[in-house]
This record gives C-alpha cells, structure tokens and sequence, in this order.
C-alpha cells in the first residue's frame, strides 16, 4: 500500500467525458447511484452530443456526464469540474475549457495515438505540449489496462474495450475512497444471465480501482462526508421522470385514470417514455401522429372524465396553440408540459433554454387565458406535475407547465413522500341532471365537468362562443364581453390556491434576485456564496407566473432593485414590467446553456457594488 | 363499440333531436343525414348517454348541436384527433365522427388516414358537397379538376381525392358510400357503420345547394340515377340501370359494363360483390370504377372486414398489466427504483 | 308633384337590413357605388348573419348593410342608422336598437304577415303597437308594389319578387335626391344578355324612386352636398380588397412576382379570392390543405425568390407558428396577414376583435422576433400591404401585418394612386458567387438573397441555429447568443424605415388618445367631437407596432395621461407598460363589433373630467 | 423537372458533395443512399444550381446539409409543403425531397397524401427505417405492429401503414421501393423518380443500425434475400428465388407464388409486372402481396403513369392569363372597378 494521504473535502464536482459510444452516460449514473447510496446531497448534467451520432472520436460526438456532490446541500450539479475523465483525445478538447483552473484531469492515453489526436483536431498531443500545464493530469492506458485485466475472460477483444468505462470508474471511485459494493451488485443484477459480462464489467471495474491503490499516479484521496440530508425514503429522478411520476401521483390524488396524448421531441420524450411503462397504474399513453392530435386527443379524453395531459417542447407548443385556445372554450381541465429547449424555430434542440415563456402566457388567438407554472429543481417537476394537475382539476382550464432541457436530463436526491404528505383532491364529476347546466358556475367560477355516459347531462361542447350558463352557441355581444371576462377572473381566482411568494436570506436587503424555473440552482448558489462574502441579498422563486401570487407586488416594492436572471432576453422581465410597471435589472444567457452559479455571482456583484 | 347490446328504454329519433334550432340552408343535404341517423340511433339497442358525436368545423359539422347526445365541436380538421381520446378514454363509449370534404379531407387529412391504420373503432360520416360550404363557396380537395369556385376563378388545377382510395390504402376495415337523396340506403349504411366494429368510413354525397347546387343531379335526378349508380349488396351481382338490364362483369383485372338484355350474358356471369375480401384489389377497382367510360358510380359496403380494433388492443395491455398486480400504491410508483434511506 | 321639402344635410346614415336571400348586400353596395360617384366621402359596414345560413325570415338570418356618407371628411360607418330600410320582421326586430332615436324606418309591410312576425318572435305585429313610437315610420308594401310594377315583365313570380331590393333601392334614391343613371347602367352591365332580368330590376329601381315621388309618404327629401375630396381618382375599396391589391403593387415596386399559400378562413378568404383572379399579374396563388401547409409553401416561394405572403385568422395564425419560427431562423421574406376576428378558438368568426395582437408579438417558441404592422382603415390596407412587403424584403424577415373583420369587410373611397406616387423597391438578389456567404450580412443586418438556380450559389437553409457568417449548423454557444441577439437586432434596426408617430390635434393637451388597428374610425370621430365640444384632446394612431417609432418614448412622455381604446382586455396597454413602463388608461370592448364613436367619446369624456 | 435537358459542364458526384462533414453513425443506411443520389444526379443533364433538396426533420432530413447544391432542412413534416412551393415558384428547379417515416408519415402526412393526389412534380424519397432514429427510439407509422420500443414497452398496439398502398390510395403517379443494401438496384430507382414527371415516390428500406438494427435483414442476408425479394421489371414475368426457379401467378384477382422446376408452370405463365397500368389494381395487390404467406416483398417500379402535373396547369393558366394582355401597370390593377373622378 502506498502513503497517499486521505484529504477531507466538502464538495467536488466530477466529469465522464468520451465518445458517444464509450458509455460515459452509463459511468456517471452508476457514479451518481453509488454517491447517493454513500449519503450525500448531489447533482448532475449529462451533456449529450448534438442530435445526430457523429463519427466516432470527434468532437461532435462528445458525450458527457458530470456530478456535483457534497456533504451538505447541493443546488447545482457544480460549474467547473474539479475532476475531468477523459476518455479520448475529443473529450479532453471540448471539456478543458470548462474545467478548474488546477483540475485533475484523468486522461486514457491508450486512445491518445495519431488517429484520434487528427479526429478530434489536434495538430499536437496535447499530453506532450504545454497545453494542460497548471493541471493535474494522471496519464493512465485505460484500454490497455483493460484488455490486460480481462485477458482471461472469454470475450471479443471489441468486447473487452468497452469494459473500459467500468475501469474508468473504478479508478474514481478509488480517488474519491467510495465502497465498490452497490456498482458491483448493480453489474450483477444488470447482466444477469450474462456472466461473462458480469465478469468483465466487475473485472474492470476493480481493476481500476487497483490500479489507483497500486500506482503512486494521484499524491491524495479524497473523502467527502455524507450529507445531513431530511430524513427520509431517497432515491435520484430526473426532472423528467419526476414530472411523469408527479402525474401518476396526481392522477391518484384526484382518484383519476391519467391520460397523456403525446409525440416525441428532444427533450420530452421521457416524460412520454416513463408514462408507457407505467400501464399498471392504469396510465393510457397516445402516441400520436402530431402535436395537434396529441392535444386533441388529450382534450377528448379530458372530455370523458381523465387526468389529460400533453407533453412537448417549444416547436410542439406551437403547434398545440390553436387547441389549447379549444380547451380554454370548452373549459376542460388539461395539462400541457413544454420541456423548453434553445430556440426559435428548431434552433438548439439538444440544448436548454427558458424563451417560451411568452409563448406559453401569450402565444394563442383572442383573449385566452390559461395558468402558467414552471418548476425550479428536477425534484420540484414532480411537485409542480401535483400542482397543475390540481389546478387543471379545479378550475377546469388548460394549465401550462414549463420546465426545461436542463431540469429534464439533470437529477438530483429526491425525498420519496409519503402518500398522506399530499393532500387529497378527489374530482366530482356532475351526475344529477336535475337542473344540469354546462356552463353554470360554482364558486370559483368553475363549469361542471359531466362526463360522456352520464344518463341525463348530455350537453355539447365547442370552440364558439358560449352563452353563459346555458353553453349554446351564442353570437349576443354582451355575452361575449361577459365570458371573456369571465374566463379571464376565473384563471385569476386559480390566486386563491397559490402560496405567497416567499422571500428568502435578508429580508433587509437593497437587491432581490426574482428567478423563475431553473435558474434557481444556480441563483441560489450565487447568492449563497456573495451572502459569504458579508454582502446582504434576498432571494424569491416564481413557481407560479399566471396569475402571480397574491403578494407580489408587495414583494416586488420592499426592495430598490429586482434583478432577474434567465435563460432568455428578458421575458420575465417584460412581464414584471408590464404587470407591476417596476423596471427589473436583468441577467440574460442565450446559450443553450444552463446559468453557471458563477455567471450570477459575478453579475449580482456588480448591480450590488452599484447600489 | 361495445358488441353488448343491453336492455335501453326504448328510444325513438325525437329523443336525439336537441333543443337547438336546425340552421342549414333550405335544400342542404345535411337535413338528410340528420334524420337518417336520429331515425338509425334508437334502433342501436345503445343507451343515449353512450353516444358522443364529435366533428370539426364546416356546415357539416354542426350536426351535433343537433344531436341530444354528448357532442363536440371541435376545431376545424381535428375530429377524428378528438374522436380518438374520446374513444381510448371510454371504450364503452359510441364514438361518432360528424365531417366535411374540407375539414376531413384537407385539414384533417393526417387524422383520417391515422384513424384508417389504427383501426380505431370510429364512425366517420363523410357530408361530402364538394365545396367549403360554411367559408362560402371555395373548392376542396374532391372539387372535380376545372371546376370554377371563389378561389379558382380560372378553374382548379387539383385533380380530386377519391376518399373511398385513400381510406382503403390507409387501411380502413369498413368503407362505404350512400347519397343524401336516397334516405332508406343512406339509412341501411348509417346502420351498417353502426354495426361495425372498427373503423367504419361512409362517404355520403351531399348536396349544398348554395355553393354547388346539382353536384350529384346525375346521380340523384330521376331520369338518369338509375343508370348512373349501382348498388352494391354483398353476395349479389352487381346490376344496375332502369330496367335493371345492365351488369358489371370482371375479366382478369378488367372490369366491362354489360346488357343483359343482348343475350351474351346472364346475372350469373356477374362480379359477385365481395365485401368481405381480404385483398384490396376488389375494393380498389371499385372506388376508381366510375372513372371508366360508360360506368357507373357504386354505392354501398365496398369493403369490411374484421381486424382487431387499436382501442381493444389499447385496453388489452393495461388490463394485463392491471392483472399483473401492483400499480395502486405510491411506494409502488416512487420507490422502484435505487431507493436509500437517510436516517 | 308634390310640395314635399328639400332639406340639406351634411352626412347621413343608412342600414338596409332583410333576410339572407333578400340581396341587401346588392343593394348597399349599388347604394354605395351611387354615393361615390355623386362624390361624397363615405364608410359602409356590411353585417353578415353568423357563418351560417338560417332558416329563411328568422332572427339568425337577417343580413345589414349599413352606409354612412358625407360633404366632409368621413371615418366610420357610422354609429347609429338614420333611416333603417326593413325588408321584414326579423329585419326590424335586429336592428331597432341601433337606430337613432328619431330615425326613419321604411318597412316593407307585404312581409309583416303572421308567419313572418312569428318566424322573427314577435308576439304582437310591431307596426300595430307601441313599439315603433318615436320613430318616423314609413309603410311601404314593396314586395306588392314590386310585383304590380313587374306584372308585365314575363318572368315568373318568384323572380319579381326577387327585385323587390331594387325598389327599396329606388325609394332610397328618392328619399336621398339621387340620379338613377350610374344604377341603371350597371343593372345594364350586370345583367348583359339577360334582357329580362335587365329589364325587370331597372323597372323595380324606378318604380320605387317614382313612389316616393308620388305618394305624400315623405314630408322631407334630403340633399347632403358634394365632399371635398382631394383631387384625383377614387374608387370603392373594402380591407381585404385593400389587402390584395397593395400586396400586387409591392410586387410591382419590387419587381418580383407574387405568391400566395393561403387555406381559407373567415374573414381573410377574400384576399385569397381577390388574388386568384389577377392572374394576368403573374400573381400565383396556392389554396393550400391546411394553414401551415399555406405557410411552408410561401416560405419556399420565399427561398426561390418571389414576393411570398400567406393569409389568414387568428386560429390560422396559431397554425402558422411553427413555420413563423423557421422563417425568423431561414431569414427570409415573408408576410403574414392576420385578418382578426372574435376569439378564443372559433370564438365569433364573423365578428370583428383585435385580440391577436399579443399572439403576433410573441406567440412562438424561443426569443423570434419578428416585426408587426397594423392598418388603420380599408384603405390603408393598400399601403400597410406594400409596407409589410418592402419591410420584409429589405430586412429578410418575417411581417405581421393585422388587419381585421371590420376592415376586412367595411369599405371607403381610397383614392387611387398614381405609379409614381410609391417609391420603388427593387430587389437586388445574390449573383456573385465571390466571396459569398449565405449568413453574412449588409449594413441593416440583413443577410444575401441567393437563390436556387444561380449558379454558384448553393447553400442549405434551416431551422437550426446557423453559424455567423457561414451559415452552417452551430452548436456553439457563443454563436447561438450572438445570433439571437443580432436577429432582435435586426428587427429593432426596422426604426430606420418607420415614419415618426405623429401626434394631431391638440399638442398641448393632457390627455393623448394612442390608436392601433381599426380602433383609429371611431376613435377621430369621437376626438373630433370632443374637440368641438371645446375641449383639448391629442390623438396618435400606432400603425408600427414592432418595432415602435423611434420617437414614441418621448411622445407618451409628452402627455399627462394616455388612453389606449382597444377591442380586447388591453393587449397594446400591456405591450406599452411593458415597453415604456407608463400606465394608459384603457377603453376595452370585447363584443365582436368595433367601437361606435359615442362609447369613445364617453369614456374620453369621463376621462378628461378626472383630469 | 422540366424535361429539356441543357447541356452543362460535364458533373460528377463530388460535385454533388458539400463541406459538411456526415455525421450519420457507422452503419446506418443513410450513407448508401447519399452516394447513390450523388452518383445519379451527375448524370441526369441537370446543372447542378438547378437542384433543390428539401427535407423535414429527423436523421434523414439532415440529407440537404451534405448535398452541395440549393437546399433546405425545414420544420418537421412540413418539407413537401416547402418543396410544393418551390416547384409553384419556379417550375424549372428540379425539387427533391428526403424524409423518414416519421416525417413523411407521421407528422407530415397531409401534405404528403395531397402532393400525391396533385401529382405535383417532386421526387420524394422516403427513408424508412421504422423507426424515430433521431429522438432516439420511438416507434413510427411503420414499425410492425407489436414491437417493442421506448414508447411501446408493451409492444404497439398500431397497425403500421403501407407506404405504396397509402401513395397509391393518394393517387401518386409513380411509386416505387428499393433497398439501402442493395446500391445498384437503388441507383436505378433513383434514376427512375429523375426521369418521371410528376409525383414520384421512392421508399427506401433503411437500416437504422443504432435503434432497429436488422429489421430488414430478412430481404439483406445473403441466405435469405433472394427467397425474399422480387424485383419488378416492367414487361417482364415475376421471377425470383436464389435459383431464379419461384414466379408469382395471378389467376382472377389472386396472386400465387409457383415453383418453375415443378413443371407445371413454366416464365410465360407468371404474371407480367405492368407498371403503366392506369387501374391501380395491380398495383394494390403488389403493394401488399408480402402480407400473403409464402410471398417475398417486391421491389422496383410498382406504378408509373403520366398524368398532367399541377405545376404543369398551374404555370399554363397563369401564362394564358398573361397572353390575354394587361396585369403590367397600376391603373390595370387599380382601375378596374368603377371609378370616379373628383376635380
Ligand atoms: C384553423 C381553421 N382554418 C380555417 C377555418 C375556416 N373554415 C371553416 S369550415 C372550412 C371548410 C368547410 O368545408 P367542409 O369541411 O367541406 O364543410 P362544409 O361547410 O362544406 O360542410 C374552413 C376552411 C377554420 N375555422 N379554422
Ligand atoms: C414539431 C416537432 N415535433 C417533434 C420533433 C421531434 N422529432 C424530430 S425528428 C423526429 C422523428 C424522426 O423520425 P424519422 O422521420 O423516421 O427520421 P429518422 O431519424 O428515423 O431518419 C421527431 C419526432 C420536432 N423536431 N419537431
Ligand atoms: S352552405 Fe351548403 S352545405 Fe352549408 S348549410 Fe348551406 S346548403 Fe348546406
Ligand atoms: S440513429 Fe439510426 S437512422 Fe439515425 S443516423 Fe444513426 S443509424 Fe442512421
Ligand atoms: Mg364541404
Ligand atoms: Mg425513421
């Protein structure tokens, strides 16, 4: 055993980074499963290559995977990775620049040679010119290590080089001082019936392992404690799988049968993916020929009494803007998931963005108000899926909620609820035709939902124009005015369900940070670390743009400067303008990108040395 | 639709006439319709509450603020789109589909042609008048290639869709054809739609006498229908003509108009009308056959056939997968996946 | 002759109303056609029954048509009628509470039998009650007058009681000293080889004028002198009208051909039908399958060089997102007409409303900025066209251009310019294969219009973010941000070409009105009522709506308060706290029918009383 | 296209190859049809700026970017939209258009079944790998019925489309199949949509090797593919079999596979493929005939007839509209309604 010595640390942020098909995706969530399983808070980001394969070894086809985690709580999955694994000559091009300034960086010199070096641009071997100097880089011939330790395994040398990730992995979990059991119960479990892959995987993942004990290649191990995480059932979701699973849960809620009516598009698909296996709870997924059918497929089972969702992205909204005005006709409860991604037209569609949200408030003919919610954290998609849901339920209208492709391919911790944590909000359909009249109100204004077989209350629905109580079609101009406004006050009494805005750190403060969506993670972050530095600053989180919380503009008005990051040119802000008549500052990033904590800090530190 | 037919009060059409003042042109064709499927419903054995009328927007598609069942109006090419959430939602439900030449064939053409592939257990009622009634008098995509409207001043330059060939090559299990003047033949395809289990496409040649008055006049005035339609009947020979003296006869692929009365041939050397052929090749000679010299225009079933319906397929893997157990708890849903304890 | 009186008048309304198939909109338009050439100024709204047909004599069927002329300078059709024609029970029963309160009613009694009060819901035969009291009544048995008038014309019954419009039409003319001339020669025109019809409708006209002379049913005949009309050559044009031959004149000042992808939709389908009929102008016109096919083949009309527009309504407009996108991101040519109409979905689709605003503005996905026009009347349809088209070609984007039903449908004198009166726009497109690069760009920011056929020139557009320059697929993220700002800036660089607001009647006043749309009628008459009632009143009409005149700012800055009338809940009011966090008080109407200059006037005056 | 052939500099594929780097995975059958368009094209007597390629999106669309003459990546589904026009605009390009099944028969069904039914002169090729490849692995509108993808865990519950019965049932003037695999025989297709005026369909069989690897390697694998496969020539009996020893029959409207060696039957008793035919029988049974037991999936020219184009009308009713004089000046257009004058 060699002397490395064993350093204690609070947080670190590590990055898989190879070809496409070297299985970087697969490393970093078995790195992340045995992080969680190890206690701690945590974080993470694949970055996939753009749409389409690229030829093996360039840059185009980079796939990548970070973590961020740590012993206490965790917003981000971390802006620059202290630990870099570089699988081939392209992961190290497109990754170096994002790196810490003295970040380790784990490079596979057996993929170093001259092809891969020209196929990823290099004129020179980086390894061997100044490039990487002020960084730490371990030179390790992972493929070589690889085929060498599985030498007695009876597979396809092909085979064996793909075993070279579970190496890789091994030779971190070494670094960071992590426990090989939950991986190699993991590869038992995933190849079972496989042994020889069973083998190989294990194989490589200890020798890797090994060969961080063996070797005096790393002067320290790392230890990260476990974090003081709520007690609790944990597992790691996805923001996609948290939304599917906050529908199911909805749907349970509402004592419902869930309906989605989608089609696929980067970066929803998932949502639609989860909800197709998951038939045992009764869920209908609709595969749809469009968009446009999607949605109305998802209005007709709304029609007959279902928890009807859609999901898509930007392009997709799109076109579901002239049935969603249908739905705000008929009053027919529907939720619609935009998984924002870089825009306009199909622009960055692997990419993350937040420049919907003026599509999703305003993109529709004629006066037609819906609720608009967007979620804050991959966790929080499954509580904002329960939230829709409810308001959809309750005030019969389509609801919009955004999330985006950061939150949806990014995970994090979540602390499995019990079911009485969520109340209840069981549906009552309309079954008395005694005086049944489609568009008669209840207190909140809400029409009856009488669902199709229900003896008695047939009625028709439609996209003209609705007489008030009755639901015929009506052309009288002060019925017209009357509905309209009536639609409008019934999305604004959806206010009366919808918790204050609550603001967060110093109370007392000159600056408020208003963030919506994602940019939460990352603003949290940069607020923490300036509230560090001595500087004073509040913090508010928008979940639920329309209508705004009953407070708002009380908030809004306690403090000189709202600042307003986004992942747009200011959306929110034209919006916060134009509902409060206040001039936020902005912070804007069109990038594709999510926010670095970073970015935020250095922008926030600028207005507060302004003030 | 559900193939249990269970004891209902009895129904007459009055009862699936709704409150709502008719507001078709005098002379519209739609009136036609209108009766023969209130007069069809009753006779189902189907409980009223179990219909739903969906449609799209067009003169054609107001038929359910007429019908007293549950009804949507949908948006314009959207019917059948609606129609199919409806029906995987509710199998239990009768789901019928109300549709105009524009707002199936135009807008709505992608949902058609999907509703055919699926088998999706439909009633679609084609009101086809060759014209966009409700926009005032614009040609649609079964406009005759000339014809002169609002918008083809010069005449179209579009040959037609032939929608019985589209619904065959996208797959449709039932396809047939009934002419708004012909109430009891228009009656006996709205029930054969409603017997049907899948799929059923009936084409109904409507007359919109505002915009394209005389569409049809050869095939409904009394002095030329018989000789320009024939009726076909499953099992039957197919002849037609006043004297009822002329036959469609088939040679190989081809088919030939003959007289009966020449002697050359009998009612035995007939096409038998096969509805029930598996192969499309009858039904496709069918629907392109009035496109021949001297031929006339078939009215009727030109194809059914019995193929398992995307709705019962749908249901079919939820109730196996409800059968598997699991599936009711929040443990169940949350925790199938890499759970850990935080103590 | 009689000894009735000639009374002058300066302006005068008058609304023919009967059933469907009564040809009142023959009748107004012929009404119309005389007015002009007898060389007044004049504003007509036609009022269709609701899109389809009723049954004959009812409520639902009644079809108006309603001319308001004048000696001077004319804005509105009017707000309410001084003599209404009837032609039935239904007629009367729809109109009534529009008249004025003294107002003449000529109702033609031969169709007020039992059947025809009870088809319009009359309990009581209002012409025997106290229903009419106040009114100045006029019974006239027309369609028995008619039928005695025609007796000896040998055409059957059905076909004389036809003409009976053209008697309303003769009595009028009397009523109005009118010279029969220009009517008996178009009945002439119009009926060219149909001697018997020629004959009979010219018989009608006259027996109706001739009844007014003979009988002592008037006491007053009504002279409303010439208008003074700028000099030159006038004729009768309707929005749509407007529309489709402004955009065949862009055409010419650009010297490309036309094309138009269009599906119909009420009320734009007459753009499209307009259009089809000028072929002889190389005008190609594609009724498309569905809106957004409409619009992706104008888009590829775009990309091979011709003047390329699509037509529609708010729910074509939601249709047509998606591809607005792709336009925004291909950067080429296009407009796109929104012709609005009462919403949401189907909503009123014949009635008028100016709720698309926010949609143009920001109904797509990702930050899309595209540029957005309004006309101000049916004749400014013409130049708004030619002005969306010039914006388009010269700064390779996307144009809304809105209009809507009342413009669409209502129709004023538009004096006809000459050629030389429009500057050119010639388009240069790219011929030089040196140097060329597609996404490269002139000093507007605008990039080079190659196109397909040209040699050399080859290049691949797309909906994918595109490098600087090069006009290659570009994930970088550096390139994304810089793109999507210099595509907002090229827009806002539009300024350039946008005439200032300008602000009429009085500069000092506190109070400015600031129109959009078609608002900008009934708005001048209300203003110019105001003023005459001695009061200070500004009043600026907003035609560029995205971007805004450069001096906009400074104009709101200049009043003490702003006051947007608009027939929505306030869209131009949100974008302009949004945009120059000012707050304008508002005037809303949301009944489908466009403002009557008496609801402006009374809400400026409650307005200015606050002051 | 126009069928006046200029003379242009003499081309040759790399012409055809633009700067951008292929970045389709290893494997994928994307790559055989790029080299075989870009080998066709050359020798078609077209300059190459006279070329535009349109697609929509998905792994096929991105086919334009490597295709150095004029192009477009459009919006999903919407590339036959686009590319009609550019057709409409200038009739003299010739417009080519890659898609997949997706695309083309999901989302962008409409404006395929109408280009189809206007027979506007595009040449679509369809690259079908029954598959959504890149959303990576969604099942489409011609994945088989029962397979088990990221969207269908359970297996679909979707009958899949026909393409060729759906092109057919369209009214497409040409339809035709090939196979990725075998290069040769797909140039010759590509050569044929060229040559054809009017809508002309080419559906690939494309191997997805990422997300539906093999489902063609029933008609791919050396063993099996001859057993597997007949080509269709026109003029010529319907052979096929690793010895050439097997021919399809048709007696009436039913098609049997036969073997030569038996005796019984021998080439001039098969049935003649005749892809002119104007009734779209043969065609119907052909474009199914793989669903009969024992029948191999025929390849080649199915259908090519010629019918007018719409571009070919729409151009002529503008010129004759021209040739009747004015449409040059304001006062045409502006004074063609009553006019007044005011002095
Ligand atoms: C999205 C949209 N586009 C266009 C329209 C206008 N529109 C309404 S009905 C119709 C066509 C109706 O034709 P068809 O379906 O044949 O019905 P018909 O009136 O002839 O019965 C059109 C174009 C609309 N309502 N919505
Ligand atoms: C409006 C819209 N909806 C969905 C998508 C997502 N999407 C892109 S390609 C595609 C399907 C691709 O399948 P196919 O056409 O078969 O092409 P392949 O990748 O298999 O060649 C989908 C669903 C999109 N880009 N735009
Ligand atoms: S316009 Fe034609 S289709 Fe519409 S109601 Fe009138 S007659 Fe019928
Ligand atoms: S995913 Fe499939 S279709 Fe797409 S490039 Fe890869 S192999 Fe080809
Ligand atoms: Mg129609
Ligand atoms: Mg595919």
């Amino acid at each position: 055993m060699s002397d490395q010595k064993v350093e204690i640390i609070d947080e670190v942020t590590v990055r898989f980074a190879g070809d496409s098909g070297d299985g970087m995706q697969l490393a970093g969530s078995q790195f992340t499963n045995n992080t969680a399983l190890a206690g701690h808070d945590l974080s993470t980001l694949p970055d996939y290559p753009a749409e389409i394969r690229a030829p093996a070894g360039t840059v185009f086809g980079v796939s990548g995977f970070q973590i961020h985690y740590s012993s206490s709580e965790i917003k981000t999955p971390g802006d620059a990775p202290d630990v870099l694994v570089a699988m081939n000559p392209a992961a190290l091009k497109v990754n170096l620049p994002e790196l810490k300034s003295s970040a380790t960086i784990i490079v596979n010199t057996s993929s170093f040679d001259n092809k891969h070096l020209k196929l990823a641009g290099y004129e020179n071997n980086p390894l061997e010119d100044d490039t990487l100097k002020g960084y730490n880089v371990i030179h390790v011939p992972m493929t070589q290590l690889t085929q060498d330790a599985l030498e007695k395994v009876a597979i396809s040398t092909k085979e064996r080089e793909r075993s070279k990730n579970f190496f890789a992995l091994g030779l971190t979990f070494w670094l960071f001082s992590r426990d090989l059991t939950p991986t190699l119960d993991w590869i038992d479990a995933k190849f079972d019936g496989k042994p020889k892959l069973q083998e190989a995987n294990k194989r490589a993942l200890r020798a890797g392992y090994h060969f961080g004990e063996m070797k005096e290649i790393f002067s320290t191990r790392y230890v990260v404690e476990k974090a003081k995480l709520k007690k609790g059932k944990y597992r790691n979701v996805s923001g996609n799988e948290a939304t599917a699973l906050g529908f199911v849960a909805a749907a349970m809620k509402a004592k419902l049968e869930l309906f989605l009516g989608s089609y696929p598009i980067t970066p929803a698909s998932e949502i639609l993916q989860e909800l197709s296996a998951l038939k045992r709870f009764g869920v209908k997924t609709f595969q749809a020929e469009d968009e446009i059918a999607a949605i109305c497929a998802t209005i007709g089972a709304s029609f007959t009494g279902a928890l009807a969702i859609t999901t898509t992205s930007g392009p997709g909204l799109a076109l579901k803007t002239e049935a969603t005005g249908l739905g705000v006709m008929t009053e027919l409860p529907l939720v619609i998931v935009d998984v924002q991604r870089g825009g306009p037209s199909t622009g960055l569609p692997t990419k993350t963005e937040q420049a919907d949200l003026l599509q999703a408030l305003y993109g529709r003919n004629g006066e037609a108000p819906v609720c608009v919610l967007a979620a804050a954290t991959p966790a929080d998609c499954f509580y904002m899926a329960i939230e829709a849901s409810r308001f959809a339920l309750k005030y019969m209208t389509p609801v919009i909620l955004l999330t985006d492709g950061y939150l949806a391919n990014g995970s994090e911790p979540f602390r499995i609820p019990d079911e009485s944590e969520i109340p209840e909000f069981p549906v009552e359909f309309r079954t008395d035709p005694k005086d049944f009249q489609p568009y008669a109100r209840d207190i909140n204004l809400s029409r009856p939902w009488a669902v199709p077989g229900t003896k008695g209350l047939e009625h028709r629905l439609g996209g003209l124009e609705k007489s008030h109580i009755y639901g015929n079609v009506s052309h009288v101009p002060e019925n017209h005015e009357f509905m309209v406004r009536l639609r409008e006050e019934k999305i604004m009494n959806i206010r009366q369900d919808i918790p204050d805005l609550e603001v967060v750190y110093d109370q007392d403060a000159d600056v408020l940070v208003l963030t919506w969506g994602s940019s939460f993670g990352a603003a949290t972050e940069a607020i923490r670390r300036i509230r560090k530095s001595g500087k004073k600053i509040a913090h508010a989180h928008l979940r639920y743009i329309f209508p705004t919380p009953k407070n708002m503009k009380d908030v809004l008005e306690r403090f000189k400067t709202v600042v307003i990051p986004e992942l747009n040119l200011g959306q929110l802000a034209r919006v916060i303008r134009s509902e409060f008549l206040i001039e936020p500052k902005q912070i804007n990033k069109v990038q594709g990108l999510p926010f670095k904590a970073i970015e935020i800090e250095t922008e926030l530190n600028k207005i507060l040395g302004e003030q | 639709m559900s193939d249990k037919r269970v004891d209902v009060p009895e129904l007459t059409p009055k009862d699936f006439q709704s409150s709502q003042e008719v507001k078709w042109c005098a002379g519209c064709g739609d009136y036609s319709i209108l009766a023969q499927v209130q007069r069809t419903l009753p006779t189902l054995g189907i409980p009223k509450e179990k219909f739903v009328w969906i449609s799209g927007i067009g003169c054609s598609s107001r038929f359910p603020y007429y019908m007293d069942t549950f009804g949507m109006h949908g948006i314009h090419g959207r019917a059948a789109a609606i129609a199919t959430g409806v029906k995987l939602n509710r199998p239990d439900l009768a789901v019928w589909v109300a549709t105009g030449d524009g707002d199936l064939l135009s807008i709505g053409g992608n949902h058609f042609i999907h509703s055919c592939r699926k088998n999706i257990d439909l009633k679609i009622i084609l009101f086809n008048n060759r014209i966009y009634g409700l926009t005032k008098g614009q040609f649609s995509p079964t406009s005759e290639l000339g014809k002169k409207t609002k918008t083809s001043p010069y005449g179209t330059t579009e040959y037609p869709f032939n929608p019985l060939s589209l619904a065959i090559g996208s797959g449709a299990t039932l396809v047939a054809r009934a002419i708004d003047r012909d109430p009891k033949f228009l009656k006996d395809m709205i029930d054969k739609i409603a017997q049907h289990r899948g799929l059923a496409f009936l084409e109904v040649f409507q007359n919109c006498s505002i915009f394209n008055d005389g569409t049809y006049a050869n095939l409904t005035d009394k002095e030329t229908k018989d000789d320009a339609v024939v009726k076909l009947e499953h099992g039957k020979p197919m002849i037609f003509g006043k004297e009822r003296n002329k036959g469609i006869r088939v040679e190989g692929m081809t088919p030939h108009v003959v007289d009966l009365d020449e002697g050359d041939y009998s009612a035995d050397d007939l096409w038998v009308h096969d509805e029930t052929d598996e192969c499309i090749a009858r039904a496709a000679i069918l629907s392109h056959i009035e496109d021949r010299p001297g031929f006339p225009t078939p009215v009727g079933v030109f194809r059914s056939i019995r193929k398992k319906t995307y709705d019962e397929m749908f249901r079919e893997q939820i109730d196996a997968a409800h059968a598997k157990g699991g599936g009711d708890s929040f443990a169940d849903l949350l925790e199938a996946k890499n759970v850990w304890e935080v103590n």
